[in-house]
Order: structure tokens, then C-alpha cells, then sequence
């Protein structure tokens, strides 16, 4: 059986000024799982993850880490269990030099001297930036801040990974190697995964389950089943990938498939098995229904109706 | 260790006026040097904004918590422009946060501003006589702090007798704040050396 | 660390919220300059009373208020103890061999009930109009320009430069940083208050890049649509008597 | 024959500590056209548009607008031919209120104050924030923000408005909302866009023509011959459309059209025609070159051997 990594029971949070921010989150998150929590800007999501790790504390007790109320974790404990990488990088790196930033968290820790720069040895080789321990941090490029940001929380070498929009504002080849690299930290080092993220293009490559947050949860389930519900998304200003639209599509030019596609990568598969099964060929027409159905589906997803 | 208002006597506070007056005229021609003030105009205010917003950090020291003064650093850092930056932040927290007040504005900036000028010519002068820059940082953040309470206990002293002894304990209250800001001086001067060089009132090429 | 607030309750509906920003300005200031001045308890006293009469009619919130006053009291009621210890003259009396005197705790007195007047009617004054038409105001009583404009690009900014120095504290934070006063903890201030002032330096250069393609000329004007009516002049008139009042008293007292 | 817009010959512009920005730039830009300026971080994209309105001033008159040199045009007649709207829009909302922002360009060019008033009434209606003159930009969301920064170029009313990445970092509605606005300013105020984009899924719906900006000007075209080209894309760290890819993808399962669609609209209507236009069906099969094509395809698309 697998442990239960992440446990949260009826969590409220309100900010200072009264402002309600989470109401009722219940969440469960398996060891080892890849989650992903989708819902517009102002849903949530950063108050979600301090929380995860703690540094907005919760009074009732009902963040519990590994089967321990994470309140009653000492600071080390916390930092050790949960990692957190936010957004922006600026925000993140403020030391001097690259060692320094990826060693702030072994110090916090009070790791010895030899104990942290093996972790910032081991943690720059993991997001490919070894050679850079004494660069000044806030004169890489936006892809490199991105990763040291990342290296910066590998460090701690934490059981659980929560990362904010990792991929926003990347470039292509950046986005794509940063997505290898947080599936390869989940495979191998059996990791737990969970990002934020507003591209929903890339949500499918980084997420088995997606929860669908807008102060309250107000969805949850694997990928094909949330962009299925045309209703939750126009409600939470979401959109459905690309490659899910274009099949959904094709459907109503007559394209059977068993579950729609998210990327290109699973598009190929379906398309080969799809016209594999069915005899090496299939046929799209236009039917009866299909510009009828084809209006209601552009239609649902225009969103300048929502 | 701003002045509230209501606690100096009328020649005081005009004096300080008058000094300010006189330092902002000067400060502001003299910042229009090589390039128009309405140019750094921009710049200067938010960087005003952030050192506003530095000395809003609260360190705890001993049983109590103070908030950082960075007064040397602005110095360091924005030259004679420092004089009209630390008025601005000083009118600012007087107007929003009730540091200080307005009629004192005059005696609270020549009190934090004049030690800043002071950083910036020692820093400068330390610099050709091949002091570290962490070192002579710290300095100024020290320097900058003494000086401030020695012009504070003056102008103390200056509006009545009474406040000889609320000067000395003012004095001794701030030991603990001059070595922190030292500390934090050096700190961000070694950082700005290293991350934005050309922030500080040096030419490091050769040194690099 | 808080967001400045100071014209949270700038909506409400009062007199004093609708008098004219100007005359406004023009005469709390000269209230201000007259009440820190009084040299009699009594006096003082007046004027305090009169300032927290002006705070009633503003109808702005006690604990606004209070919370703001009291950084002012640490300041001044030190001296409350201080000052009657260590002030010579008549004793008042004596604990322990340590006596207080009669003339330290009158000036202390003075002190604190000046400082609070004045306090007060800075937060009225203040609490009662949006800080941006304060700072409008400035510019049409044609303070000088350079000031005024810096005053208000900084206001701007302090809004930004808060939530980018409340992101670092979070991620250092979930990075498990106890801010301790021993050299680690400054040096990780130091570093920080460093990174605030190099984001502030870029932003400043892109701020000016974007104010020049919109043709700034160092002078930005801005709307004001102030007018005065008759109520304004009136007040006016009560409050620049007011303030000449509290000294002629003094003197043929 | 319609105006040549925008005409630069030549430029090269180096920072001051000696880095090269832009090398040997050739444009021409007709009245009217709708241009994408796409390439990686630190291609030179907010160096080329601080050009575009005299920001930065060439010495050797290289940069013309609607047939003048910009470098001899008065500030008014500069910020009146073209406006820029920069990135992050708490860089240009600098003012105390939303009223003072989008006044802030009228007033710079003399306007008196009746006009002054007319415009920022009439900009901030165009974006939708009629109602928001008094706010203060601290408390405006995200995207309120964007659609501020834009008003206050609108005020202007530039006849060429550059956008550098309009959409980035907007939820879904946001940015339908945005490029919308974008085009209808384009078709029926006839302002000439040019925008810098990372989002390659939506560069076909602001653009009709590209340039591929990497220091030089490595290509121009409409969008689906520059995105026909993988080494193009490749060597400039560059993605093609999921929409795009993915009808590579079909055409490798016997689907032809005559131009691939870069977005769920055209393709639409590219399906629609195809199939109408073959005798109501079309067939999907795999043969013979179908795994090996798919193979080369994939490979070309994946960014991590790049």
C-alpha cells in the first residue's frame, strides 16, 4: 500500500483583511503521485502551497505530511518533507553567488559544511548547472534562474516538490527540459510531484490527477475527465489543451477514439491504434449532426462569452 | 530615532528647516551635474521606495526589535542625491506610518541626511586609499549611525537642558543599532559590489 | 509588513472629508505649526481637545487612530519617565532616594500632550482625503515640483517593492530562514535589502524608458478638479483663527 | 498603394558595455499589416521596439516612420506615430490613478484639456475599464493592469502600436479578450500591430506576417511557411503550434490540405473544406512511409535534442 503524502481536512484561510482565500480544501495526495492544480489567477494556489510546507500555519492541525500534523514539525522537519519553488526566480535567488542560494537551505538546515556542498553538488548536476557555483545568480538567463530556483529546493532534498507555473515564460527547449526533469525526479527518486500551472498544454506531460482550484476544490480527476467538462472550465476560466480541442473536433467529423488525446505525443498513439484497429483506415465526413455539433463545440470553447 | 512633533523648541526647528532648505537646493543642483534631474527623476524615486521599504525591516535586538536606518548606505548608493531621498523618506513615513513628524521634517532629515553626505565623500576617499569595499561599507554604516545620534542629541540638548539625560540614553540605546546597521551596510555593499557594480560611487573596473 | 493604509477610510462622508484638499492642507499645517509651539499645559491641553474634535467630526475610526498613535507614545512617553528623574527642581517626590521633580514632569507633559495634538491632526487631516490627492494638492499649491513628483513616483512604488520584498521573505521562509540579529541572519538581511535596491534600479530604468515613450518632460501634470465653496473659506477662517488664537492667549497671558 | 509604415535599414545598435543587440536589421512594415516579432529571451525584441519610438535614438537616421526620419521628429509627433506597451505593466501605470496614466501621454503632447479628457474617456472604454478612471493600479488584478497600460498608449492614438508579449502570464478569458481588442483596433482603426510573442499558439491570431528576430532578422514570412521550416525553428530555440503539429501529424495518416491551420478556428474550417471538397470524406490510413514519417516528424519537434 501505498503512504498517503499529503492529507488536508476542511482547511479554511482567510487573509488579514477578512478576504476569503481557501474555504473547505480537502485533499488527498498519494507517496509518489504527479498532481497538478489548475484554477485562474486569485484561486488560491500560492496560499495552498505555503501552507503545504508550513509557512502559513494552519490552527486546526489539518495539514498532515506524511501522517504528521505538519504544525507540530520543527522547521527542519518541514523543509525536509516539503519543497516549494514559486514562480519567479527574482524572488527566489537573493544571494551572491549560486552556491550560495542552493546552500541557503542545508544551512537553515544546519546540515555540516561537507554535508551541503555535497547537496549543492549533487542538487546543481541534477538541473544541469554544474560549473556554476559561484555565478551571480541575478546575471543567468531566465531559463537558468528558473532551474537554480529549483536547485535551490532539490537541496533540501525534500520528499515532496511543489512547484508554481514551473514552465511559464520559458522558451521551448527550456520548458520542455524542465518538464523532463521534474517526471525524471518523480520516477526516479520517487518524488511526489505537484505544480501549478496555468498552461494547460503542458499540464497533461506533469500530472496524472488535476485538481481544479478556485478557492474552494471544486473539481478533481485525471486530465481527459476535467477538460471533458465544458461546464467546469468556462466556470473557472479554464481552457482545454489544444490537441484535446482539435480531437474533440474531429469527433463530430465522425473520429471515434476511446479517450481524447492531450499532446502530440499521445495524438500519434491514438491516431495509429485508432486507425489500426479499425482496419487501417478511417473515414471523416461530414454527417447529418456535424456542423451542428461543430458550432456548439467553438462556441463552448470561445471564452468571450464566459 | 526620528523626532516627533510637538518635542523641539521654534529655533531649533527652524534651523533645521533652514539647513534642509539650503541642503536641498544645493544637493539637487549639484545631482543636475551630468544629467537633468528630470531624467533621474524615475530612478531616484524608486530607489527611494526601496530603501523606504528596507528600513521597514524589523531586527530584534535583545528584548526589543528595531528597524533598519540605512542611512549610510543611501549615501553610499545615491551620492548628494541622498539628501532629497532621505527627505522623501522621511516626509513618507512621517505621512504614513507616523515615524517622526512633519513640522521636524527639516531637523529629522539634516539628523539622518548630512551623516549620509558625510558616508558618501568617506566612502569615496576610502576607496582611492584601497579599503575594502565590505570594510569600508561597514564604516559608513557605522559612522553614518554616530553621526545621527550625535546630531540628534544636539538638537536635543540645543531646545532645552531638560534633555541631557534622555540624550545620553539615546546615545546608549543606539550601540546596539550602529553595529547592526555596520553589519548590514557591509553586507549589501559587498553584494551591490559584486551583483551592480555601477550602483556603487566607484569605478571597480580594474578591480574586478 | 504592512501596506501603508493611511487613506483607508478616505471614503467616508464628513466634513472635514469634504473640505477643500487645499485649505485643507493650508490650514491643518498652520494648526500644526501653531499647537507644537504652545508653551502652556493649559493651552496645549485646549488644543488637543480641539484636534480630537476635529477626529470626532471626521467620524474616521478610533482604532485607525489609535493604532497609529501609539507609535508616536513609544517615542514620547519615555520622556514622561525620564525627564521628571532626571530634571532639577522642585521635588514632587522620592522613591528609593530618587526624586522626582515637579518641572521635569511638567515639561514631559507638555511634550506628550503637544506631540499628540499635533499627531492627531496629521491623521485627521491625512485619514480624511486619498493620498493621491494630497499629493495633487501639493502640486497645486505649486510646492516645489522635483519634491512633489518624487513623492508621488515613490508612493507608487512602495505598493510593488512591498510585494517583491513579501515574495523574497516567503520563499526564505519556506527555505526555513529564522531572521536571528547574529551574522548569518544580517548577512541574508544585507544580501536582501541588496536585491531590493538592484530590482529598483532596473525598474527604475524601465520605468523612465516607458514615461519617455509617452513624452515625459519631467513635468507630468495630473488631473484636479478642486473648487472652493463657501463652507471651505468659513472653516478656513475658524482654523487660521484658531491657530493665531492659542498664541495671542499665550503672549498677553 | 498603401504607406510604408515602418522602414528600418541597417540597424545596428550595441549596449554600452560593448554586447551587441541588433545586427544589420532590415524591415519594412505596410500601413496597416499585422506583424509578430517572435524569437528567444534576449533576442533584442525590447532593444528593436525602444527603437521603434525613439526611445533609443539611431545616429545614422536608419529607423523611418511613415516616411520620415524618427530621430528629426518632435516628442509629440514620436509617441503620436507609434506606441509601445512594455511587458509588465506595473512599469508604465507609474502614475497616482488609472486617470493620470492614460492622461499622461495627451498632456505630454499639449493637448488641451477637453481632448484630454475625450481620450482617456473614449481609451478606457476600448479596453473595458470605463468607471476605473480614480482607481489607484496597486489594486487592480493582473490583467486589469494590462488592459491599463494598453489604454494609456491608446490615448495617443499612435498609428502604429507595438505590444511586447501582450498575452503573457493572462488566464484564458484574459487573453481571448486581449488579442480580440487587438485586432478589432487593427481592422477598424487601421492601426498597424506589431507584437513580440512567445506564445506561438497564438501568434496566428495577431499576425499575418512574421519575423524571426535572433540579434539579426533571421527570416520573415507568413506564419505557416515560418512555421513549415524545422531547422528555422529549431536553430531559434522555437516552437511550432499544437494546432499546427499536429495536422503535420495528420498528413502523415493521408490527410491533405492546402495550408496546415495554426489555430482550433482554421482548423475548422480546413477540415470542413477539405472533406466538403472531397466528395464529403476523407481517409485516414497508414501506409507504407506513414511509422517512418511520424518517427522523423516527432523527432523534429522534440526539443530536447536541440
Amino acid at each position: 500500500m501505498t503512504k498517503e503524502a499529503v492529507s488536508i481536512r476542511d482547511l479554511n484561510y482567510s487573509y488579514p483583511d477578512g478576504t476569503v482565500a481557501l474555504e473547505d480544501i480537502n485533499i488527498t495526495i498519494e507517496e509518489g503521485e504527479r498532481i497538478a492544480i489548475i484554477g485562474q489567477n486569485g484561486a488560491g494556489k500560492t496560499t495552498l502551497f505555503l501552507h503545504l510546507n508550513g509557512t502559513i500555519k494552519s490552527c486546526d492541525n489539518n495539514v498532515v505530511i506524511f501522517g504528521k500534523d505538519i504544525g507540530q514539525m520543527k522547521s527542519k522537519e518541514r523543509i525536509e518533507k516539503v519543497g516549494v519553488v514559486f514562480q519567479d526566480p527574482d524572488d527566489q535567488l537573493f544571494m551572491p553567488t549560486i552556491f550560495d542560494d542552493v546552500a541557503f537551505g542545508p544551512i537553515n538546515m544546519g546540515l555540516d559544511e561537507d554535508e551541503v556542498e555535497r547537496r549543492v553538488r549533487s542538487a546543481l548536476a541534477t538541473v544541469g548547472l554544474t560549473g556554476f557555483e559561484d555565478r551571480v545568480p541575478h546575471h543567468l538567463s531566465y531559463g537558468q534562474k528558473k532551474r537554480a530556483a529549483l536547485a535551490a529546493v532539490l537541496s533540501m532534498e525534500p520528499r515532496i516538490l511543489v512547484l508554481d507555473e514551473p514552465t511559464a515564460n520559458l522558451d521551448p527547449m527550456n520548458r520542455a527540459s524542465l518538464i523532463e526533469l521534474i517526471n525524471d525526479l518523480n520516477r526516479d527518486k520517487g518524488i511526489t510531484t505537484i505544480v501549478a500551472m496555468h498552461d494547460v498544454n503542458a499540464v497533461s506531460q506533469l500530472a496524472d490527477r488535476i485538481y481544479v482550484l478556485n478557492k474552494r476544490m471544486v473539481a478533481e480527476g485525471p486530465p481527459t475527465e476535467i477538460f471533458m467538462d465544458f461546464d467546469l472550465l468556462r466556470e473557472n476560466n479554464l481552457d482545454a489543451p489544444d490537441v484535446f480541442k482539435l480531437f474533440s473536433v474531429l469527433s463530430c467529423f465522425g473520429f471515434n477514439c476511446e479517450s481524447l488525446p492531450l499532446s502530440i505525443n499521445e495524438a500519434v498513439e491514438v491516431l495509429t491504434k485508432t486507425i489500426e484497429g479499425d482496419e487501417k483506415h478511417v473515414h471523416l465526413h461530414i454527417h447529418e449532426h456535424t456542423h451542428e455539433d461543430l458550432e456548439v463545440l467553438m462556441h463552448r470553447y470561445d471564452h468571450h462569452h464566459g | 530615532m526620528h523626532i516627533s512633533d510637538g518635542v523641539l523648541s521654534l529655533p531649533v526647528v527652524a534651523a533645521g528647516w533652514i539647513i534642509t532648505v539650503a541642503l536641498l537646493v544645493i544637493t539637487l543642483r549639484w545631482g543636475e551635474r551630468d544629467k537633468s534631474i528630470a531624467e533621474q527623476i524615475p530612478k531616484l524615486s524608486i530607489m527611494t521606495g526601496a530603501f523606504f521599504v528596507a528600513s521597514l525591516i524589523h531586527v530584534s535586538v535583545g528584548p526589543t526589535s528595531v528597524h533598519l536606518i540605512l542611512n549610510g548606505l543611501l549615501g553610499v548608493v545615491l551620492g548628494v542625491l541622498s539628501y532629497p531621498a532621505m527627505f522623501i523618506g522621511l516626509t513618507l513615513q512621517a505621512l504614513l506610518f507616523q515615524h517622526g513628524g512633519l513640522t521636524v521634517l527639516g531637523v529629522n532629515t539634516m539628523i539622518m541626511g548630512v551623516p549620509g553626505l558625510i558616508s558618501y565623500a568617506v566612502f569615496k576617499t576610502g576607496y582611492k586609499r584601497n579599503i575594502s569595499l565590505t570594510a569600508l561599507g561597514a564604516l559608513c554604516g557605522a559612522l553614518a549611525t554616530v553621526l545621527a545620534v550625535i546630531l540628534l542629541a544636539v538638537v536635543l540638548v540645543t531646545t532645552g537642558e531638560e534633555f541631557v539625560a534622555v540624550a545620553k540614553l539615546a546615545a546608549v540605546a543606539h550601540v546596539p543599532i550602529m553595529i547592526v546597521e555596520a553589519i548590514v551596510t557591509g553586507f549589501v555593499v559587498a553584494y551591490l559590489a559584486k551583483v551592480k557594480p555601477e550602483l556603487l560611487p566607484v569605478d571597480l573596473g580594474d578591480k574586478r | 509588513m504592512d501596506y501603508p493604509e493611511i487613506d483607508r477610510y478616505a471614503s467616508l462622508d464628513s466634513p472635514i472629508h469634504r473640505f477643500d484638499p487645499r485649505a485643507k492642507i493650508i490650514t491643518f499645517v498652520l494648526l500644526l505649526i501653531s499647537f507644537v509651539f504652545v508653551q502652556k499645559i493649559s493651552v496645549a491641553f485646549l488644543a488637543l481637545l480641539f484636534s480630537l474634535l476635529l477626529l470626532l467630526v471626521s467620524k474616521l475610526p478610533i482604532r485607525f487612530i489609535l493604532k497609529r498613535v501609539q507609535i508616536v507614545l513609544i517615542f514620547v512617553l519615555p520622556l514622561l519617565i525620564i525627564m521628571p528623574l532626571t530634571v532639577k527642581g522642585t521635588e514632587l517626590f522620592s522613591v528609593f532616594g530618587i526624586s522626582a521633580t515637579r518641572e521635569g514632569l511638567w515639561y514631559a507633559s507638555l511634550i506628550v500632550i503637544r506631540s499628540m495634538a499635533a499627531v492627531i491632526l496629521i491623521l485627521t487631516m491625512l485619514g480624511s482625503m486619498r493620498f493621491d490627492t494630497t499629493i495633487k494638492a501639493l502640486y497645486t499649491l505649486k510646492a516645489p515640483k522635483t519634491l512633489v513628483q518624487m513623492l508621488m513616483f515613490t508612493y507608487r512604488y512602495i505598493f510593488v517593492i512591498i510585494d517583491e520584498f513579501l515574495s523574497m521573505w516567503r520563499a526564505m521562509s519556506a527555505k526555513g530562514f529564522n531572521p536571528r540579529t547574529n551574522m548569518y541572519g544580517l548577512s541574508v538581511m544585507g544580501n536582501m535589502v541588496g536585491m531590493l535596491i538592484v530590482k529598483s534600479y532596473e525598474r527604475g530604468e524601465r520605468v523612465y524608458q516607458a514615461m519617455i515613450s509617452r513624452g515625459y518632460t519631467g513635468n507630468p501634470k495630473t488631473r484636479t478638479a478642486f473648487a472652493m465653496r463657501r463652507t471651505d473659506y468659513v472653516l478656513s477662517a475658524i482654523f487660521v483663527g484658531i491657530a493665531i488664537l492659542v498664541h495671542i492667549n499665550t503672549v498677553m497671558m
